[in-house]
């Protein structure tokens, strides 16, 4: 599949939480060949700040009206000076990029979705196509966490998702109190709910990460995990997007995958999860606040 | 040929030589910015490069350092991948073949941790089919030696240099350090032991740390500082050093338009690198070739060669009755 | 005094000391780049300052370089003032007094072109009153020996700190070039001679050209980079220095905000020098204080003292079982 | 007279030639104080690209309703990003700075002002001075040239400000063929004409002030000069704005002024003429056309 590069268009910008923006985007070269999990490199303003180009996974695409649909969180400069843009300015993007998630063959699986924070972005086009269509899964569940209400999508916007939400924050200002990943196994080990997803996808910071790929490696489902790092170039070039993969390279070597090309979507298993230094760190909430 | 009747109208000459190499334009990617050609593959015509210099090749597969690899700094980034790369036997069996196919010189960047490692690439490589040159990069530690980088010494590099020299007669490339307190000596050592070709610069040793978590940036807490915010630096360190060697120099350093690229030829650089600019726009080597073309056209200069060296510092531009003679508006 | 009862509530401390130099914040002015303080008293209050370091100053008036002077770059500028200044005389009667008026730390910053002229000049200051300091600019060429920078020998910078320490009782701080192989050895060079303290980095040796006229755009050709693109190489040197001395180390370059200030101080730097910045902003520096302040009140950490130095790099942040523990989202 | 740190409001935008753009900006405290010849360090917008401030003259002064108006030619990166700015949007002035025209006192003076390109900008508000008010100077010419009619303003605009005008271009496309200085130099030798000013105030390339100065000094009238330089910060802290003295300094060494402080306005006889270096070359008009 050909990487594009392409001047697209905004055609609609929304404010959904006081940190998350949603934009919509005429991209046709790009959304007639995005698949979901997939992601774009988006230069949010000419000339050298920031100097680099940001990773945004698509929220939504619409290839019959050649637009994606991006959600992004404000978390430093660069996602700052994009959520000043609005309709009709001009963005760079470089699309599609990485593998994309895989649905199951077997449409009436159940599968569990599981969000950390603006991880819930590459999730609405998944549970857009995995809700649609013969055969429409059944099961599916959505575990959706952040640190607090705030940083959650509202809620009326996540029920159009149409499948079962299930709410978490750390500070329990909305939903269970506590980690979504807890949620999620204390929800999947309960004997009254008969939900014990055979396939999980998630996307979230890297902590939470952990915690979904311990649990599908116990639970021996099948996981796809849309993994971040920080990224150069995003097309495979400059190798600075490594992660520590479970088998070992020539040799007894460590061996690393590169997000943006072997991924971002892994499985558990691939990825030496206790090998992994965190990317960074996230910045403290009273920074946006 | 018949002789153009209207020298102007002609479209200027881009092709420039460095020694024994000859390109087509100055315009090359830098090594490791690139990775081995493919992955730009569908973004630009790599056809239309004057070189592409690959990612820095080793005797044996190195799996590079563990991550986070990269920061973003303002007007730059630092890396620190620990010059990951699949290994000259690889290199020969896959990705040579496959820039054998384009209409592309191809570049290797060789580099080891020993001298026996330098030259043992160097003699693997020599008369691999399609390739054009080699790029020594000398800022690796010397681990038989305390770890001291090799192109910080000029008796290392020349030992480097010369190891290599004996194993290929390909055009061979030293790519020069910053971090040194004369990067001219270093250069005057390096063409001492045989070097045909400078390049400089290779990243600026730096580092970036994250209050918040009171932990480094990089898990190698050193990195490579790259990109425009150099600039100001490769274009000090490659006028220094053509100003000390007699062979052709190759400018890196920031570049991100034409103007950048033209600012280094105009000090006395034969042809450029572009490195980090290639993350930003896949397409922006092209666009340097063509800014170039129509710079030269703009100032009715018939050949870049012209151009190259042409800085004038002799006469410091007084006005008037002086020397250099009044300017009019 | 009463403790306070809630130490949560107490205002951080931010007083740092410094060897023998005590100030109430760590945030300076760096010199050349405020001035006398008098060109920006009505923009900014001076008093806040923790201390100000003003412009170089030699034993003679210097009239310093033919303009072009200074130059834009990518995050940064070149400068290439020359060191022009008032001499030391116009210093002791105009200038300090002017500044003793006010509540703040005044440090001399000083240099010369011989060993002679930095003795003499540490003479001259030495028991001006309202002079807390002096810092020494080594980054300067020495005349007499073939104008090699003094800061990029060891042993020459050794003989001028040595030379300005026999004359004077003031903390002294040095203060060093970037420009060199091993930052680290200039600084053990500059402790071990007597300096109390050392400050880096000072500029990084650039160059700037046009291509349509085809001149340097300094008159000089060479200057100075600042601004915060240096602030990862400032940042890289300021880390090899406090890892190879024991003294206290001041951290200079590109600093332009609060976090910038306080990632000096996580990797060990006892206190910062704002330069390039207050042309951009003249308030920063008072912003820089408050932005401490909250930061060390929004991380609850009562003191800065508490900060400094509290870099991370012994435990690689595994996940999950290992020696760090696991990390809860 | 206090410099002033303000964040100033863009009331109105317009784009008077292809390259040049006028600005009016509320700015109170700014406008309160400021003289014609007089100018701000303004930040073309946050961040670091372009890193520095950019001097710009007082082009108009309306102390009544809080307001000043810049005049500006698009001529790199920061102009450009400049001029992209519209109504609302707020950018950071420092000033006023720099020391200002004198007018004279003798309001019968005949006096000549002279505009090479942008230099018309602070002209304006000189020139709306010196033929305000009582005793209004009878005798006064502008002389105004650029390198081809499309960088000059449009000539409405320019005779509004009231009083006799002569353009030039380099290339002839509009008035006289040739430099503004040779036209105003045949002029004041024209015997049918009795124009022999005894004041010159001009602005423009140093090239151009070159031949003003020499003009004024040849022909004994007084000068006032608006002279250019690169600047770090507009207030003399960073000595980077320097032009070389007539006089020298202690001993025999050459001595430098500060456009930003001892100017932007000097006397012909103030500068060694012959040993300015060009501050910057013009870039050429193709980059931007
Ligand atoms: C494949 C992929 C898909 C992504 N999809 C989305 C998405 O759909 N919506 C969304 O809001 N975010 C997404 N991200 C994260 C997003 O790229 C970062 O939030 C963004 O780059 C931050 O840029 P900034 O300039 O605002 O922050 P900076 O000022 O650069 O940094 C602020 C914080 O963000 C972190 N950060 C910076 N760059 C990255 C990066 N490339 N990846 C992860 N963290 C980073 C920094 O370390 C820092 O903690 C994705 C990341 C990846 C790798
Ligand atoms: C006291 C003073 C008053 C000025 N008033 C006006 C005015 O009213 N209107 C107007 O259009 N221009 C004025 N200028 C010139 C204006 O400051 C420059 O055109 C502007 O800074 C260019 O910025 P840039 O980022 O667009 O160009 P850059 O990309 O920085 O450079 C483009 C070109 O402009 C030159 N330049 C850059 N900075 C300056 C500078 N500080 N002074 C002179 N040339 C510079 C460069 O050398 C280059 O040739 C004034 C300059 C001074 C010193
Ligand atoms: C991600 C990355 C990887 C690099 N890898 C190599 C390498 O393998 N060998 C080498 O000689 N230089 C390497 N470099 C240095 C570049 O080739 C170049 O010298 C440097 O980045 C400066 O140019 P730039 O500012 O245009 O990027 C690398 C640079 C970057 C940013
Ligand atoms: C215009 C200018 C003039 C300077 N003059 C001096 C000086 O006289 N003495 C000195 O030790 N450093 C001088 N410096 C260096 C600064 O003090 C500082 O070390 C350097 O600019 C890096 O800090 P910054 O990036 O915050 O500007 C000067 C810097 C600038 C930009
Ligand atoms: S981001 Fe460059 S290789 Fe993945
Ligand atoms: S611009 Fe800084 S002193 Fe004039």
């Amino acid at each position: 599949m050909e990487k594009v590069l392409e001047t697209a268009r905004i055609i609609c910008r929304e404010s959904l939480a006081p940190l998350i923006v949603r934009l919509r985007l005429h991209s046709p070269g790009i959304s007639a060949a995005a698949r979901a999990g997939q992601f774009v490199m988006l230069k949010v303003r000419e000339g050298i700040d920031p100097l680099l180009r940001r990773p945004f996974s698509f929220h939504r695409i619409h290839p019959d009206k050649g637009e994606i649909e991006v959600l992004f969180r404000i978390a430093g400069r660069g996602t700052l000076a994009l959520s000043k843009l609005g309709p009709g300015d001009p963005v760079s993007l470089i699309g599609p990029l990485g593998n994309g998630f895989e649905l199951p063959l077997d449409r009436t699986t159940q599968i569990a979705f599981i969000a950390g924070g603006i991880g819930i972005a590459p999730l609405g086009e998944l549970i857009a196509q995995a809700l649609s269509g013969p055969g429409q899964t059944q099961k599916a569940h959505l575990f959706y966490g952040a640190r607090s209400a705030s940083e959650l999508l509202p809620e009326d916007i996540v029920s159009q998702f149409g499948l079962r939400v299930h709410f978490a924050t750390d500070d329990g200002s909305f939903g269970y109190k506590g980690r979504v990943t807890k949620l999620f196994e204390e929800f999947t080990a309960r004997a009254d709910e008969d939900f014990r997803p055979a396939e999980v996808y998630s996307c979230g910071p890297l902590a939470m990460q952990y915690h979904v790929a311990k649990w599908a490696l116990e639970n021996d489902a099948l996981s796809q995990l849309s993994l971040e790092s920080l990224m150069g170039c995003g097309i495979g070039a400059c190798l600075g997007c490594a992660l520590p993969a479970a088998d070992c390279g020539p040799g007894d070597d460590q061996r690393f995958v590169h997000v943006c090309e072997d991924g971002p979507i892994f499985s558990a298993g691939s990825i030496k999860w206790n090998q992994i230094l965190i990317q960074q760190s996230p910045p403290p909430t009273y920074l946006f606040s | 040929m018949e002789p153009n009747p209207d020298p102007t109208i002609a479209a200027p000459d881009l092709s420039v030589q460095l020694g024994p190499l000859h390109l087509k334009n100055p315009v090359m990617t830098a090594s490791g910015t690139f990775g081995y050609g493919e992955e730009y593959a569908s973004l630009t015509d790599l056809g239309k490069l004057g070189a592409l210099v690959v990612k820095g090749i080793s005797l044996l597969p190195r799996a590079g350092n563990p991550p986070p690899r990269i920061v973003e700094t303002p007007a730059g980034m630092i890396n620190a991948i620990g010059l990951e790369n699949v290994g000259v036997e690889v290199f020969l069996s896959v990705k040579l073949p496959y820039l054998c196919g384009l209409d592309v010189p191809v570049i290797a960047n060789i580099f080891g941790n020993t001298i026996e490692e330098y030259a043992g690439l160097a003699e693997r490589l020599d008369g691999a089919p399609g390739l054009t040159a080699m790029e020594i990069n000398v800022s690796c530690p010397n681990v038989k030696e305390g770890g001291m980088v090799f192109g910080t010494d000029p008796a290392m590099t020349a030992k480097v240099v010369e190891a290599v020299r004996r194993k290929t007669s390909l055009p061979l490339i030293t790519k020069l350090t910053p971090n040194v307190t004369s990067i001219a000596e270093i250069a005057r050592a390096a063409e001492g032991a045989g070097s045909d070709i400078l390049s400089c610069i290779n990243t600026v040793a730096a580092m970036a740390v994250d209050v918040y978590s009171k932990r480094p940036r990089l898990a190698n807490i050193f990195g490579g500082l790259s990109g425009p915010a150099i600039r100001p630096i490769a274009l000090r360190c490659v006028y220094e050093v053509t100003r000390a060697v007699k062979c052709p120099v190759i400018g890196i350093g920031g570049i991100a338009s034409a103007a950048d690229a033209l600012e280094f030829m105009l000090i006395g650089a034969r042809a450029v690198q572009v490195g980090t600019a290639n993350f930003v726009d896949p397409t922006i080597t092209a666009e340097i070739i063509e800014g170039i073309r129509l710079f030269l056209e703009a100032e009715k200069i018939a050949a870049l060669s012209d151009f190259i060296g042409t800085l004038d510092t002799s006469c410091l531009f007084p006005f008037a009755e002086d020397a250099c003679g009044s300017i009019e508006i």
